[in-house]
């Protein structure tokens, strides 16, 4: 059962590869829509993206660490512990760790609250996304990102103001408003739950983020640069990148199917029998 | 598991991007000059907007169920649907379209969103695309694979792909969604873009009789509505699951 | 006949007495914007009168057409709105508003009893009254007219001899209002038909607070017709 | 507009009758608590104006701009010759409700007044929303607020008069014969205008609202005049549910 679920997970992207084999006759049979002259790349933000590991680190540690570890100011190092750590997003709640092997056949329990999102909504995430793909779509009034992992962000082009603080309850995916330089689109977010920023850094509902996404000339990568500025938090703005590669044209959302009422949801590795 | 199964799923991530911008680099003309913004498209042809089904928006009809659908299966559906609720599983289609709050729709060049105000995920027609992913290679999901085109001023979306047990899968009339259904939607702006008309045809070979039209009417929400992003579904709330799991309620009982 | 009662109570102002508020101890306090999600629904198929079940199709007829001619749809349609309600919470009379087209419910706790039957002109909302059992408020109706959307959930629907009873109660530190209905009708239903609704406390309502339907030809074929 | 001409003439029929009431009753000296006193069933007292008309300008007359004592006096002629019938048909963005017409009528005022939120509405509509948790007024200007016949209202206890402070009129209603907001003694309610009200108890059965107007593009000063209402105990509202006709068929709806 664990393997039938790991199964469906594992083995999207290796269809969406043969999706995008299957893709590729439409473009060399001549005469078809596709068969017209080169245009120029597309410098959209809107398409599908999934995050690229740029200095080939390998592993989410080595991704972390990529990131210039953020100045905090000594009210918040102290608050936190300590110096510059490497806290994340709020995660969904491991479960206890076993002291001892567990016996042949008795799963290893890795989340007691399998797809619960009780708190804040989703959209922390896509403030700063992992491997899970994002799906952006623009509108003259609003930018929709989505992710595959969960969670929506709504960035607001119409030139509404962010509501007053402590007028609303902070969320996870916070307040954001937009506006395009250039091709580049800029986002001000205000409102996010507290919790932790990637480079050791902390954010509170009145941690103001920055993000700069801007489409690399040749229309392949995009690169967002968050900044996040609070000076009860930070000594200077804390600034980082992630880069994205873009999905070919007709690639599609991924269903991250998860069933709390699964228990299978809450294990992770089965141990086999060993040999004695 | 979160991390482990990210982990795992990035590395073939990673060997399909790789992959596929090889493949990308050799028909990246595709990718058409279009303006960055929706600015250009005519107002009878931009659903974009928030979108709230109100007291009077519904118009079903019953369906015309073929006999294999029985009372039995019917009863079964409504229990799997009631366990959906209870352990806030992804909605899926038909109910997504109508979850009991506004709907954010916005239409890009490539793609309309329909994005709920719950825990479930967004919705997505494809117009960059004007044909299925093969069923070879795409896996039925509770929305199915949607791609649309414009007739006039009629965005007419088609729908195959579903997969017949995830979420709510009861659909308003009558019948469910199954693997074999196919669902055509006619989005229409109405009454100077102030009402948006959708209209759904099921037909299922193994459902219906004959195809099963039904049409929801929604209200346009103030420009500046901000859908709330919070809406938490907490499966592991004890008190909502004894609310959705417990005896019937009785007279009486004052909701113990 | 309307005229006749309102000049009737206008000269009741000078000969009745004056109505002081019930003692209130510490009761919970119900006041809110109230909102119904996907999960707020626990309703039981009611167990149907033949002729009640045989009535269902010209019922549902007459629903829509009240639909269509904006007419206020009343009770229990008012507590089913998808739309936060709206309930304010004072000592001698809880008010509740929907967004719908619906009148205002008002629930009386000042310990007055239903007029009498002679007296009282029904309505799409009935007369409520409302009496404390322990913190869950019992509150009782009747004077229903059969006018408005009539459909009751899970079968049935609201004649003139319609008896409601629901209890209120709060859970969740008062962040959640659990309604069990209780219709009776000999007409209606086999036996008492209970059902279960758990509203959401908002802090928000979407404005505007009231929806300004207006009756029209296309309205009626959208209402009454067959989807094109 | 048979159902208008009964409803008002039952109104002027409840005036009169009631006005045989009023004198019999004096304020008493005792206040009743704010909370639990104004809550109920209020009929607005007239002193036997004897008509409608004259019972909504029985109040002191405002000093009014030029301009709109001139349209008042257009108007009156206007009404005087027949035209006393709405020809406006009623759409959608109509806005609902009026609030200075709600509070000078003789339908009963139900008000509920709870912690956070006092609701008031004529026998057993829905009317207004005035918010007493310290919220502030929304942008009235901004494009996405929906005036309403009510405005918007937020008020605030200072002893035991809650003070009502309104905004947020629409600038124009679906009125042939009125398209802008009358209110008592000739003057007007609209996007411009703003309403100050008081509301005390005089004795528990006694009710007495001070209503003050200001709007520099009607009045040359503020405009105020004061409603005595008595209560209804045990009062039912009535429910005005007669089904609608059916539309015309050429009567689409649609823009």
């Amino acid at each position: 059962m664990s393997l039938t679920c790991w199964g469906v997970d594992m083995a999207v992207p290796r269809l969406r590869v043969t999706m995008l084999l299957l893709l590729l006759p439409t473009v060399l049979v001549p005469g078809t829509v596709h068969a017209q002259a080169p245009s120029a790349p597309d410098r959209h933000i809107e398409g599908h993206w999934v995050r690229k590991d740029v200095g080939g680190a390998g592993n989410f540690g080595g991704l972390a660490n990529q990131i210039p570890p953020a100045q905090l100011t000594p009210e918040a190092a102290a608050g936190r512990g300590g110096g510059p750590g490497r806290a994340g997003g709020p995660g969904r709640g491991g479960g206890q760790q076993p002291s001892t092997p567990n016996a042949a056949g008795v799963p290893y329990i890795v989340v007691e609250r399998p797809c619960a999102n009780p708190g804040r909504g989703n959209g922390a995430l896509l403030i700063n996304p992992d491997s899970g793909g994002i799906h952006i779509i623009e509108h003259k009034d609003e930018v929709i990102l989505a992710g595959e992992r969960g969670g929506v962000r709504h960035i607001y082009l119409d030139a509404r103001p962010h509501p007053a603080p402590g007028s609303r309850v902070p969320v996870n995916a916070g307040h954001s408003l937009g506006r395009y330089e250039g091709d580049a689109l800029i986002v001000d977010t205000i409102g996010l739950t507290p919790g932790g920023v990637a480079g050791g850094g902390l954010r509170t509902a009145e941690t103001r983020l920055r993000e700069r996404l801007e489409v690399s000339p040749d229309g392949k990568t995009m690169t967002i640069t968050y900044t996040w500025e609070d000076p009860k938090i930070y000594q200077k703005p804390h600034t980082y990148s992630y880069v994205f590669d873009r999905l070919p044209s007709g690639s599609y959302a991924f269903e991250d199917w998860c069933d709390a009422g699964d228990p299978i949801e809450k294990q992770s590795i089965v141990p086999p029998p060993q040999k004695p | 598991m979160r991390g482990l199964k990210a982990g795992h799923m990035r590395s073939y991530r990673v060997a399909a991007i790789v992959l596929g911008a090889g493949i990308a680099a050799l028909f990246s003309y595709v990718a058409s000059a279009q303006t960055r913004e929706t600015a250009g498209t005519p107002a009878s042809r931009d659903l974009s907007g928030f979108w709230e089904l109100s007291f009077d928006s519904r118009r079903v009809p019953d369906a015309n169920l073929l006999s294999a659908v029985t009372r039995a299966v019917r009863a079964e559906r409504a229990k799997r649907d009631a366990y959906a609720i209870r352990w806030c599983n992804l909605l899926g289609m038909p109910f997504v379209m109508d979850s009991g709050r506004p709907l954010d729709i916005r239409q890009g060049r490539t793609a309309v969103i329909i994005v709920p105000e719950n825990a479930s995920g967004p919705r997505y027609l494809y117009l960059d695309r004007s044909t299925h992913i093969g069923e070879e290679i795409f896996d039925p999901t509770a929305y199915g694979d949607s791609i649309a085109h414009w007739e006039g001023d009629t965005l007419v979306a088609d729908t195959i792909g579903f997969h017949p047990d995830r979420g709510i899968t009861t659909i308003p009339g009558g019948g469910h969604r199954s693997a074999t259904s196919h669902l055509v939607e006619r989005y229409r702006l109405l009454q100077g873009g102030q009402v948006l008309s959708v209209v759904f045809t099921w037909t299922d070979p193994k459902v219906f009789r004959t195809p099963h039209t039904y049409e929801f009417r929604y209200y346009r929400l103030p420009a500046d509505y901000e859908p709330r992003t919070w809406l938490p579904c907490d499966p592991f709330d004890d008190g909502r699951g004894q609310f959705l799991e417990g005896p019937a309620p009785r007279a009486g009982a004052g909701g113990k | 006949m309307r005229c006749a009662l309102a000049v009737l109570l206008a000269v009741c102002t000078v000969t009745l007495a004056a109505q002081r508020p019930a003692e209130s101890a510490q009761r919970p306090d119900f006041s809110g914007y109230w909102e119904l999600r996907l999960d707020s629904f626990r309703v039981p198929r009611a167990a149907l009168t033949p002729q009640s079940t045989a009535a269902a199709e010209s019922q549902a007829k007459k629903d829509a057409e009240a639909l269509s001619r904006c007419a206020l749809i009343g009770m229990p349609a008012v507590m089913d709105d998808r739309s936060a309600l709206d309930v304010r919470h004072a000592p001698t009379v809880i008010g509740m508003v929907a967004k719908s087209p619906s009148s205002a419910r008002y629930i009386y706790i000042d310990g007055r009893s239903h007029p009498a039957a002679d007296e009282l002109e029904p309505t799409t909302n009935g007369h409520s009254i409302g009496r404390w059992d322990g913190d869950t408020l019992v509150v009782d109706t009747v004077g229903f007219n059969d006018r408005g959307v009539t459909r009751i959930p899970g079968g049935g629907h609201r004649t003139p001899a319609s008896h409601l009873v629901e209890r209120y109660r709060l859970h969740e530190d008062g962040q959640r209002l659990s309604v069990v209905f209780t219709w009776e009708d000999p007409s209606v239903f086999q036996r008492p038909h209970s059902y279960e609704f758990r509203y959401y406390k908002v802090s928000e309502i979407s404005e505007p607070r009231v929806i300004n339907c207006v009756p029209n030809a296309e309205r009626t074929r959208f209402l009454s017709g067959v989807p094109q | 507009m048979f159902k208008v001409t009964r409803i008002v003439s039952c109104a002027i029929a409840m005036i009169v009758l009631t006005a045989a009431a009023t004198h019999a009753q004096r304020p008493a000296a005792a206040i009743a608590p704010p909370l639990p006193g104004m809550s109920g069933m209020w009929l607005v007292q007239d002193p036997g104006s004897g008509s409608w008309a004259a019972w909504f300008n029985n109040v002191p007359k405002p000093a009014v701009r030029p301009e709109i004592a001139r349209d008042n006096e257009e108007t009156e002629k206007r009404e005087a010759a027949g035209n006393v019938v709405n020809t406006m048909a009623r759409r959608p963005d109509c806005p609902v409700g009026n609030l200075p017409m709600m509070m000078a009528s003789s339908p009963p005022l139900n008000i509920v007044v709870a912690r956070d939120e006092v609701l008031i509405a004529a026998e057993s509509g829905r009317g207004r929303f005035i918010y007493t948790d310290g919220r502030q007024h929304p942008d009235t200007k901004a494009p996405s607020y929906v005036p309403s016949g009510f405005g918007h209202s937020i008020g605030r206890w200072e002893g035991d008069t809650l003070v009502v402070d309104t905004i947020g009129f629409p600038a124009r209603v679906c009125d042939s014969r009125r398209p802008v907001m009358l209110v008592p003694g000739g003057g007007r309610a609209k996007d411009t205008s703003h309403l100050v009200e008081r509301f005390r108890l005089a004795d528990p059965e006694t009710l007495s609202v001070t209503f003050t107007w200001e709007d520099p593009t009607v009045y040359v000063k503020p405009h105020t005049y004061g409603y005595t209402y008595k209560r209804i105990p045990e009062g039912l509202p009535i429910e005005n549910n007669e089904q609608a006709p059916a539309p015309a068929a050429n009567q689409t709806g649609a823009k």
